[in-house]
């Protein structure tokens, strides 16, 4: 039984920060169509600090409310708080989730993740 | 607005037959056993009700029906009943891939009883496989249950076609058929269609939860799944639910009154509802047969790129209420095996939307139902990172 | 006057309680595995239900409560539930000489499985032999099933020493009870009275029909008797009777407002029938216990000299309906084990009458019912070719 919050129910009607970001400095994408959720996320970085973040989702409610979340919480942190966000932050920040729906709710912190190591890797090769 | 389509799920029901449960719940209370007159009176009306529902399926009597508390019942008593009666005859067992989960539980449970089950394989429309079926019929062969309408995607099963081919095996074949979404929809002509067992639930066609029936041909040996004291039925003991049989009897016959126009009616909604969601979005796919083959009351439609639990969410906050076949809704995290039956992949279960008619789905409802849908799939497409052609 | 003394074979339902089922197949119409807001919100109306039942018997949680189509199921679920899943650990079962005739039947039904059944015999008030019980008890005993209320004669068992006895033992051995008579019209606390397994029917309880629970304390393997989809509760699959459990709900909830005072004002009553009964007739023999040890929604006479069928038949056209344990008003023609069972001969059965109250039960209905059996016992008396002295 899929029983979600008030906050889940509006990041999924008006999800933040959603949509594609042509001038991004860094773009991720994790999961796939087959698996049955995807997520891409854009970062806009000046000076270590996330300025910018967009997103697009493949997948149910509860994929989507977290990644709306996790895109309000990480916008405007510096790289290095950006990556201590767990998957549990952004969940308790949407005051829960069924039991189901944790292993699909991750991804949107996966993402997040990824697209961070994309941009220290980079920032090596520069 | 509000507009329940999820109508195969269960119907609302209808003032006229909750009147009747009102009656017999508050003044004609008795139950048909006592020796007074009043339960006498209950005796008589269970008795004319069963004739009733054996008339409506040209069945030739009342004792042939068996009450229940709905078609899961009727499916487990059908099934488990007579292959544990019948196990000195044989063990093998033949469903459908579009069988309802119960029956495909019910076989489950008959296989680690020692049964043996091959499940027909179905074609892109969702019709079973007649050779197949005839081919895996063996000596040992009891019993053959074919749902009569493809579960999730609305294709008609080819009944009588299944019947005759038992008929001109060898040995006996017992033929049951899961007719909980076709009784009170279509016509049903047990003799025309050599069935032998038929299930049917009454909160399907606008009638109480809880109660349903199994036609079962005399001479079909069934061993009860639940026992109990002498009562009205021996084949099913328990409380006899009166008010809900006595429903169950005033939501059919209405139904009944209805079903010609209501049949011809919701075809031409279908046809409407279907031309407008393919002209209107792009990317979408039917899932099920289109025509005469497909039942009235089901639309089933793919939405490509995006996710089925996402899409009936977003309907559901604008007042629609649909099904979906996505691994997301489902408790298991499997995608709906309906679709993987017709040939679709994990994509196409995922975007699946299901959506069911009852016998007063208006024009106005689906006109509703189609522009929020056009209006959450392109939203909903906007957000996703599939896009065509990419 | 119409005086229905039959509540321990049904009841009417209440007008409050008839609302309740109207509006939640009219209004409330969903089933709990939608994924839009009115099938949510009938889980959450189902779950607080469970909550509520599980309360009102002192139970740890909802998930205790199991809902099926009545007791009859719920002893099915019990017995072969619990005998079935663990017989792997003894093969033994216990039950009472005076449980509900679905017990009976299901202990057959074990017996030819394979398991060995034991029946504690009862003394002649109805209460069982606990010596005899705690005897019974071997190495191999799964489960005891003793009826809280001794069928027919409503005796009063001694739960809690049951309960006591079974803790005793080096195993642990699951204690069930047929509780169909005695939930909503007693305080039950399965706690206190160490109860594992509890079967309920709402029409018991001017509840409607087909609705009833199984309480099944956590950790307590069942094997289902149905299989089905995936759907709100595992143990029982089909379509949620929502109406139903609903309705129940409001019946149990008006019942446990007005226990105390119902349960003290039938006692007079009841004193007050007898005394009228054993004082104005003839060669009456009460059958069951007196007093505390009685329940007192239930009266049990048998009148000498003249046959039972007759004379619920006779009382019937004075409008007066009631139960009799005579051979020739059962389909068997067997005479009424309970009788049987508390040392009655069969003439004692034969000339048997169980007047059942309900706790709406007036004086008026009962002096009216002593005025109208007096007439009719002393004319069938005057039939009867058998005569006290001769
Ligand atoms: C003690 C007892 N157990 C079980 C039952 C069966 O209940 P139901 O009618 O709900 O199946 C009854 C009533 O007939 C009963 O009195
Ligand atoms: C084809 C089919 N069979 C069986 C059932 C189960 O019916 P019931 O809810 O009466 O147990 C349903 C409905 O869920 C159904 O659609
Ligand atoms: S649905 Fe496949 S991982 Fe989320
Ligand atoms: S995307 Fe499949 S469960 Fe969330």
């Amino acid at each position: 039984m899929l029983k979600y919050t008030e906050l889940v129910l509006d990041h999924f009607k008006n999800p933040r920060n959603m949509g594609r970001m042509e001038d991004a400095d860094v773009t991720a994408t994790e999961g796939s169509i087959a698996c049955g959720d995807m997520m891409t996320v854009y970062l806009k970085i000046e000076n270590d600090r996330i300025v910018d973040i967009k997103f697009e989702s493949y997948g149910c409610a509860a994929n989507i409310a977290t990644a709306s979340m996790m895109t309000e919480v990480v916008k405007g942190m510096t790289i290095e708080e950006a990556k201590k966000i767990t998957w549990k932050d952004i969940v308790e920040r949407l005051g829960g989730l069924p039991q189901i729906k944790y292993h699909c709710s991750n991804l949107a912190v996966d993402t997040l993740k990824k697209a961070i190591e994309e941009y220290e890797k980079s920032l090596a090769r520069k | 607005m509000r507009v329940f389509l999820d109508n195969d799920r269960t119907t609302k029901v209808l003032p006229e037959v909750a009147e009747v449960v009102v009656k017999y719940m508050t003044e004609k209370f008795a139950r048909p056993d006592g020796l007074y007159e009043s339960a006498q009176e209950i005796y008589d009306e269970l008795e004319a009700a069963r004739e009733f529902f054996a008339k409506s399926i040209n069945a030739s009597s009342g004792e042939e029906i068996i009450f229940t508390s709905g078609a899961t019942e009727a499916n487990n008593l059908a099934l488990l009943g007579v292959a544990r009666a019948n196990k000195s005859k044989g063990n093998h067992i033949i469903i459908s891939a579009l069988e309802h989960g119960s029956v495909m539980k019910i076989a489950d449970v008959l296989q680690k009883e020692g049964f043996e089950v091959t499940v027909v394989p179905v074609d892109h429309e969702g019709i079973i496989d007649l050779d197949f079926l005839e081919k895996s019929i063996k000596p040992t062969t009891i019993l053959v249950s074919i749902i009569a309408i493809g579960h999730f995607v609305g294709s008609i099963m080819p009944l009588k076609e299944v019947s005759q081919i038992l008929k001109r095996q060898d040995h006996r074949i017992y033929f049951h058929t899961d007719a909980a979404e076709m009784y009170a929809k279509f016509p049903i002509d047990v003799q025309e269609l050599g069935i032998d067992l038929m299930s049917v639930s009454a909160h399907k066609f606008h009638g109480p939860k809880g109660v349903g029936f199994l036609y079962a041909r005399k001479g079909v040996r069934l061993q009860p799944i639940m026992f109990g004291a002498e009562s009205y039925d021996k084949r099913r003991p328990g409380g006899e639910n009166v008010p809900g049989v006595m429903g169950m009897k005033k939501a059919a016959e209405l139904a009944f009154e209805e079903m010609d126009q209501s049949l011809q009616r919701l075809r031409e909604l279908q046809e409407y509802f279907i031309n407008r969601v393919e002209s209107e979005i792009e990317y979408v796919v039917l899932n099920g047969p289109r025509g005469e083959k497909r039942t009235p009351y089901n639309v089933n439609f793919s939405f490509s790129f995006i996710e089925g639990e996402a899409i009936s969410l977003a309907l559901s906050l604008e007042g629609v209420e649909v099904a979906t076949g996505s691994a997301c809704a489902s408790e298991t995290l499997e995608p709906n095996y309906a679709i993987l039956a017709i040939g679709g992949d994990h994509e196409r279960a995922h975007g699946s939307i299901r959506f069911t008619f009852n016998r007063f789905t208006t024009k106005e409802e689906l006109d509703y139902t189609v522009d929020k849908l056009k209006k959450v799939v392109s939203w909903l497409r906007q957000i996703s990172p599939i896009k065509p052609g990419r």
